[in-house]
């Protein structure tokens, strides 16, 4: 069957829908959540803008954006470019090492009826349900074993067994829904198992990969519990943790808590407004199911 | 020779690095590493870091019934007069927080006391003719007079569970009494007691003087409302001095003990001991350890925490730069212990829990102060041998 | 039949499928069963004592007063789990309906409902937190603007509003997720099917109920099973906006908070205590996993094929 | 009682133009087909007159009521989609109950309408089960009950066999004829499939790029095309048009042969004139100098049949139906001659239909 | 130069056989077409000869050497898939391009491969296209063309025209042919479709329930079917099967009438036979005692054939050929008479063909 496409269902809106009122209240419904989800961020974004009394006294004011003092003060009394950096590069490590690993065990559990395959998918499954929190001692000791403690690697391994399982999870349901016929006809082709991995399969998935790379960006960017932990040397913080540190000396200095907050949301968000097109669309066209 | 040092104290990381370089000025050879972490995870980033063998060499460590999970453990390096000489000199109840009950050893050089009692804005007490008051019915006075000039008569706030707590021992110490704490650690009465509940019902009479939605008031927000002058008192503990200091220099402080309930009555402040430095008993670095330790211990630095930190050094000798510190010192002279801290936090559920939520309970109107006393003692009495029958 | 190729394709399955496994096995399974394993085990502060079996378990579920603490977090969690439920994907699904109209203005909307949903619960917490204050927050200064002085309430400090706000606030943060995937399943429904049904009924709400709904509702096992999970694991919310102890007075105590206060102890606990911390993280995860994977078959079952 | 009359109706989506003004009228009774190349608006079509989309302009009347502004469930009309559209949530007896609960009937009425329908179409033993364990021809006839049930006036079918397979498909279509037959309604088809167009309707309406082209009985639409796109849309395979010279009686090709014809319209008495010819029209010869002067290309043998497929001096491939033992070889020079009975003649500017 | 010969070839997945014994021999340049009903095992018989899925026993040979364990890219054989597999990331150029890359070619005859495949299919506009922007029949040319540059010595094609409508079918069927006849490899072709089973194959291979029932040349299939299934299967409209008793020369159905055939085969001289006849082999008459009594059911007209359905007394559907002109209505009474030239006999029993 086909699928009803959004463009399609537009000629409807008047049939289905009925009178115009109904599309009316549905509009109103849109544009009063939209506000709601927008204010409170368009406020954090302010707040950054102003002292503890203006926030106080004028929550709503549009504030003056040539007073950067708070930022200014993030900016320089923190190593905010360090965490920056260090977050960046944890992150993409993370992300990509979730793709790449990710990817392998949905091919192998999609593909090949070996035995125990759905096992695998179940255990994975499993990870979803448990906070590896709990673990934390273990990870701990783990890590120190390694001798990981107080490095990047030690959260990119966390980050990258967080981000698993999920990422398994709807890769395999993606994977499953690719026409089997392709790697037949790369296979006739003389392609080897990678190349059709890369150059077949790869390109295919960019819709579920983009959904699976968000997932686990928003958690793993924003964590700030595991560096916490696991790293101590300032220079190796990453932003969040080394905001929180930064704002555990100025609990009551909003402003400047607000613009730390706006400066560590930030670069997330815009990546996801950049790529919102293509994460919704993916979402929508049912990569994930 | 490299050691590590982790503290909670984010705030005075600066001040740390200073005491830490004079240190290391003194003992070329050893440098010292500060790390400071959010309070609020400190507890589990050190338990973590120690169950896993890879702790800091010299740290901070709670006092009293938190301090025993760590100490418990055996990671900590026993401290006697050898390897940290003048340590025996410190004051009995100090040393007494850091000691672990199981075999007696001290295992933490104390850094801080810390007073329970009143803080007040001398501005707003001077503008509007007011007194430090004496008893109970004076300071409801006081207040209803700062709350009729519009401002809110005190800051607190009972949103984080532990205010209440303070709350308690800030205004209530004189009312409980020194003769209750005897017959309380006598094993002769419990937290039903008249003298107890007395001053929860004090309590109950002070919530009104409180900010509206004091209920739903986090702590940054009530020190902030009383570091800007919109509130004439704070009910606090000593180290909140520094913060209002820090948050508005302007700031002219005052404090005064609990008002007692009758006139003639002992004014008494709640006292306790904040915490202490710890070795790491697994340190590679013994020596530089117990060097360090003992510096920390010396009255040259309890000298400089009291004049830069703010804090009460409980080190012998050391005399107060501030006027402010030097008359808590003194108000020291008459306290009880911060009694469920200093006592009843060795077990759960604690007397510290119990009592912040069946207080915060009480300041919301939804129990009265005999319940909630109720409450705490049947608590306590499911392991506290003396309240069981 | 042993076959070269067939060890071939072995060897390239088993070249994909070890390293993530490897990956889980070390990093996942094997701290979280140690974790476990705690649970049955005595701690001297934060040394391993002696095997102790159950007593944890017996502990946390029957001794006074721990089982009645864990009983107020369970039942927290239960109600955290239903209004969410209610609200989050009712709500979700409401705005995905909305969408799904293409109004004008749709693509933005549709990027709007779920900004909040890429922001850090820290960032989410403590902003609302600024909100609820209950003399400066926005939300209280909007009420008394309005006139509305009865309104302005302390949220977050009274035991009758405070784990509602708490609700409000994941829901405003997390309605977008619900939204996109109900969204995604109204788009999958083929416009035949909506087309045959127009033939026989006039009326949206019978659109709705019985053709639109149950075929949404299957793509939508995804979201009650992480939502089941999120609620039972909730932790961060309540922790950044309340604190560890879920203030006031337990009102807002979930076996998150409960588990994390009695692992790793707090300010005014003073106890850390592994043992029963696992316990109680043992009793969540059998929980969780049982009701999700029990769940998770029933809704799978239903499931139709389009 | 359904009589259906169009007039003028025109649709346009945003700013494409679909239908141009379509005037049609539908009797009682009547089993009408569309049919007409992909996009030349047959579903559009078939939407409006269900009321799925709005009639842009024009009238549309069932039985003398204007009927623009009813929606569709108030129409007395069904509807059998081409991909069945069967609710997959429902089983197929709830899938019938569906539109005759929603018109308020009591339990037993509909219990006896799908008792009637099932029996109708041996649904009887499948009303437990879902749509997906069901066939793809027990689906079509499940789509087909759902209508039934509704004691609809019209009955429209989009399609309705263009998802099964051949043999399949010809067992339905005899079904679907049965079907008018006994419960007499009207019945508008779409089809792609020729086969299906003139087998089963009593009007077919030939439509291309939203205008109609042609209305008239399969015969009719047959043996009097009225113009080359319909000449060469009905019968397979297609009729060959063939652009010729004329001389008096004597149509030719540059180069490559002639044909002589007594009766030639009158219309272009000297100049060109398109022939059409179906491959029953045409007789090979091999040799001689009357006839179009042919290449063999291509012989398809099909058993009962075989069809000579040459290509004549101006390139025009024709298609030549001969004797199945007939055996020509590729490139072999032939002649074909021209059935004066089944030839027919258009306007070779216009396409329109010259009649002698 | 390309001769496969399989010998016993059996597949199994898991527990379920699906092929079982399958022995064949392709000769060099044939159009080899596999048919027969859906489930039938033709898909995996062409996987097996691709090399995509394991041989379970038996042998596969190509060109005299064995190909059981040979990697599908080595074999020399190229594969158009249904749906066609074109890669939708790649353009129409590098779609082609993948394969002959991953052969090792030069740049230059990688181009003038692609150029020379494009020229033939008309694909030269469309090289920088991604598949989603070009139509059906221009998606299957390219996957052609795919299969085309790599220059294998045969081509396997799985039902490479069922996603393309009716008339674009017919075009690329001849383009099939045609190009059959211009590269001249050989081809094995897998297909639902009569039309194109009978057009394009030299041979046809009709498979049944994992077993080959017949191989032979289209007249051979359609002449001398091997048994029941294969003169049913081979056809449109299908051979009607009439159980007819034997008296000497007469068969006969109870109350139905019978025929008088001079040649009936020596087997069952008395007794039971099987009388196969397709449409084109019975004539209609109105009235008269010979032949089979029968009763109008439905007549489809279809322009340049008409065929009568009508049915026997033992209700067996019959269907007849006859002239476009002739009306009959429906249970109208009717004699059948059979033309024993064109008439089958099979075995009752075992439905194997009994000779003359
Ligand atoms: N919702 C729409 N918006 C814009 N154009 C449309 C819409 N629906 C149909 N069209 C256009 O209208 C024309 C007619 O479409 P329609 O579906 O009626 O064709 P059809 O004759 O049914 O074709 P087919 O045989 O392929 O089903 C097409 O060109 C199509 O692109
Ligand atoms: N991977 C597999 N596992 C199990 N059974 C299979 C598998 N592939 C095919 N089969 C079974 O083998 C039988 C033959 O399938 P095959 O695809 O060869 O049929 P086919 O003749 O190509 O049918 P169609 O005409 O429908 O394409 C079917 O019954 C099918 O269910
Ligand atoms: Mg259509
Ligand atoms: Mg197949």
């Amino acid at each position: 069957m086909s699928t009803a496409s959004a463009k399609a269902m537009a000629y409807d809106n008047k049939g289905i829908l009925g009178t115009l009122g109904r599309d009316g209240l549905l509009q109103i419904i849109l544009i009063a959540n939209t506000i709601l989800m927008l204010f409170p961020i368009v406020i954090m974004i302010f707040s950054g803008f102003k002292s503890n009394p203006e926030i106080f006294n004028n929550p709503f004011a549009i504030p003056d954006f040539t007073n950067l003092s708070n930022y200014i003060s993030v900016w320089t009394q923190t190593n905010f470019i360090r965490y920056l950096f260090n977050s960046v590069f944890v992150t993409g490590v993370s992300i990509l090492s979730i793709l790449v690993l990710g990817t392998m065990a949905a091919y192998a559990i999609a593909r090949y009826e070996f035995f125990g395959a759905s096992f695998i998918l179940l255990f994975f499954m499993a990870g979803l349900t448990l906070p590896l929190k709990l673990a934390i001692i273990p990870l701990f000791i783990l890590f120190r074993d390694l001798g990981i403690l107080n490095t990047h690697w030690a959260l990119v391994a966390v980050y990258v067994a967080m981000g698993l399982p999920s990422t398994v999870f709807i890769m395999t349901g993606f994977i499953r829904t690719l026409p089997r016929e392709l790697e037949d006809a790369a296979r006739m082709d003389g392609a080897s198992e990678l190349r059709i991995m890369w150059s077949v399969l790869l390109p295919l998935c960019r819709p579920a990969l983009i959904i699976s790379a968000i997932h686990n960006l928003v958690p793993i960017w924003n964590d700030f519990f595991f560096p916490l932990v696991f790293i101590q040397r300032d220079a190796l913080k990453t932003l969040p943790q080394g905001l929180t540190a930064f704002m555990g000396e100025y609990t009551t200095n909003w402003g400047v808590m607000f613009a730390g907050l706006t400066l560590a949301a930030a670069p997330i968000t815009v990546i996801y407004i950049i790529l919102s097109r293509q994460f919704i669309n993916g979402m929508t066209s049912g990569a994930l199911k | 020779q490299e050691i590590s040092f982790w503290s909670w104290r984010q705030e005075d990381r600066a001040q740390y690095q200073a005491i830490i370089d004079a240190f290391q000025e003194q003992n070329p050879g050893i440098t010292v590493n500060f790390e400071a972490f959010e309070a609020a995870n400190y507890n589990t980033i050190l338990s973590t870091a120690l169950a896993g063998d890879s702790g800091p060499d010299v740290m901070m460590v709670r006092a009293h019934g938190a301090f025993e999970t760590v100490a418990g453990g055996g990671y900590l390096m026993a401290l006697n007069d050898e390897n940290v000489p003048g340590l025996m000199d410190l004051p009995e109840p100090a040393l007494a927080a850091q000691t672990l009950r199981a075999d007696g050893q001290i295992y933490a050089v104390p850094f801080a006391s810390q007073t329970m009692l009143v803080i007040y804005n001398k501005d707003i007490f001077d503008d509007l003719g007011l007194e430090e008051p004496q008893t109970w019915d004076d300071l409801l006075a006081v207040s209803e007079a700062i709350q009729g000039a519009g401002l809110y008569a005190f800051a607190n706030g009972t949103a984080e569970a532990w205010q209440n707590e303070t709350i308690v021992s800030a205004l209530g110490s004189s009312i409980i009494g020194q003769d209750f704490y005897e017959d309380l650690m006598a094993g002769e009465a419990d937290f039903t007691d008249e003298r107890f509940v007395a001053a929860l019902e004090a309590l109950v009479e002070i919530k009104d003087y409180f900010p509206d939605g004091f209920v739903g008031l986090d702590y940054p927000s009530a020190q902030q409302i009383f570091a800007s002058g919109m509130a004439g008192m704070f009910a606090g503990g000593s180290f909140e001095i520094a913060n209002f200091r820090s948050q508005n220099p302007d700031l002219n402080l005052g404090v005064f003990p609990a008002p007692v309930a009758n006139e003639g009555d002992q004014h008494l402040v709640g006292l306790f001991f904040d915490g202490g430095y710890a070795g790491n008993a697994q340190t590679e670095h013994p020596e530089a350890v117990a060097t360090f330790l003992t510096y920390l211990a010396s009255q040259e630095f309890g000298q400089v925490f009291a004049n830069t930190l703010g804090n009460i050094s409980p080190i012998p000798g050391v005399v107060f730069e501030s006027a402010l510190l030097q008359e808590i010192s003194e108000l020291n002279q008459n306290s009880i212990p911060y009694i469920m801290l200093v006592h009843f936090r060795y077990q759960e559920p604690s007397g510290s829990v119990l009592l912040q939520s069946e207080v915060q309970r009480m300041m919301a109107g939804e129990s009265t102060p005999q319940a909630a006393a109720q409450a705490v003692t049947d608590g306590i009495a499911t392991y506290y041998e003396p309240f069981q029958n | 039949m042993p076959r070269l190729r067939l060890t071939g394709r072995g060897l390239w399955i088993t070249a994909l499928i070890v390293p993530p496994l490897a990956v889980m096995v070390t990093f996942v399974a094997y701290p979280i069963l140690s974790a476990l394993a705690y649970a049955f085990y005595d701690w001297q502060g934060l040394q391993r004592g002696e095997f102790v079996g159950f007593k944890h378990f017996h502990t946390v579920l029957f001794t006074e007063p721990f089982a009645s603490w864990t009983r107020n977090a369970f039942i927290n969690n239960v109600i955290v789990f239903f209004s969410l439920m209610v609200i989050q994907n009712g709500f979700g699904f409401v705005l995905a309906y909305a969408l799904w109209r293409e109004l004008p203005g749709a693509a933005f909307h549709r990027v709007a409902v779920f900004l909040p949903v890429v922001l850090s619960t820290v960032i989410i917490g403590f902003l609302w937190k600024l909100f609820f204050h209950p003399i400066f927050g926005p939300v209280n200064q909007i009420f008394r603007g309005m006139g509305l002085d009865f309104l302005a309430q302390p949220w977050l400090g009274q035991s009758s509003t405070a784990l509602g706000s708490l609700i409000f606030v994941n829901a405003w943060a997390w309605v977008g997720f619900p939204t996109l995937v109900f969204l995604a399943g109204m788009q999958r429904i083929p416009t035949e099917l909506l087309d045959a049904a127009r033939m026989e009924t006039n009326s949206e709400w019978v659109l709705i109920r019985k053709i639109v709904w149950p075929l949404v509702a299957p793509s939508a096992t995804v979201v009650f099973i992480l939502l089941f999970i999120g609620s039972f694991n909730w932790f961060e919310l309540p922790y950044i906006m309340v604190g560890l102890d879920g203030s006031p007075y337990g009102s807002t105590d979930v076996l998150g908070l409960y588990f994390y206060r009695t692992a790793f102890g707090n300010q005014s606990a003073g106890v850390q205590d592994f043992g029963r911390g696992s316990a109680l993280a043992v009793l969540t995860f059998m929980f969780i996993a049982v009701v999700a994977a029990f769940w998770t078959i029933r809704l799978r079952k239903r499931e139709i094929q389009i | 009682m359904a009589r259906l009359s169009l007039r003028n109706v025109k649709k346009q989506f945003k700013d494409t133009k679909v239908l141009h003004g379509i005037d049609l009228d539908i009797g009682d009774r009547e089993f009408v087909v569309f049919v007409g190349p992909s996009g030349c608006g047959k579903s559009t079509l078939l939407r409006l007159i269900a009321g799925l989309d709005p009639i842009t302009e024009g009238q549309f009347h069932l039985n003398g009521q204007l009927m623009n502004d009813v929606p569709p469930s108030k129409r007395g009309i069904a509807m059998v989609f081409q991909s069945y559209a069967l609710y997959p949530h429902m089983d197929v007896y709830e899938n019938m109950a569906f539109g005759v609960r929603l018109m308020g009937l009591k339990q037993t009425e509909i219990d006896a309408r799908i008792d009637e329908a099932a029996n109708m179409l041996r649904l009887g033993e499948l009303l437990k089960r879902k749509p997906r364990e069901l066939s793809g021809g027990q689906r079509q006839r499940v789509a087909i009950g759902r209508a039934l049930v509704r004691k609809p006036d019209v009955f429209l079918l989009d399609e309705p066999l263009s998802n099964l397979d051949a043999a399949l498909r010809s067992d339905v279509r005899l079904e679907i004829a049965r079907l008018h037959r006994d419960i007499g309604g009207t019945m508008i088809y779409v089809t792609h499939d020729q086969v299906e167009a003139m087998t089963l309707a009593d009007k077919i309406v030939v439509m291309n790029l939203g205008r109609i082209e042609q209305v008239g009985s399969p015969r009719t639409l047959y043996e009097t095309p009225a113009n080359t796109f319909v000449a060469t849309f009905i019968g397979s395979p297609r009729m060959t048009l063939i652009k010729t010279s004329r001389d008096g009686n004597r149509l030719g090709l540059e180069d490559g042969g002639s044909v002589v014809i007594e009766d030639l319209p009158n219309a272009n008495a000297n100049g060109t004139l398109t022939l059409g010819v179906r491959p029953d029209a045409l007789t090979i010869s091999r040799d001689g100098e009357e006839g179009f002067a042919a290449s063999v290309v291509y012989t398809e043998y099909l058993g009962d049949d075989a069809y000579v497929y040459a290509r004549l001096a101006d390139g025009t491939l024709v298609s030549v139906r001969t004797h199945p033992n007939a055996l020509y070889e590729a490139d072999e020079k032939i002649r074909l001659h021209v059935d004066a009975a089944q030839a027919h003649f258009f306007d070779t500017q216009s396409g329109q239909r010259l009649v002698v």
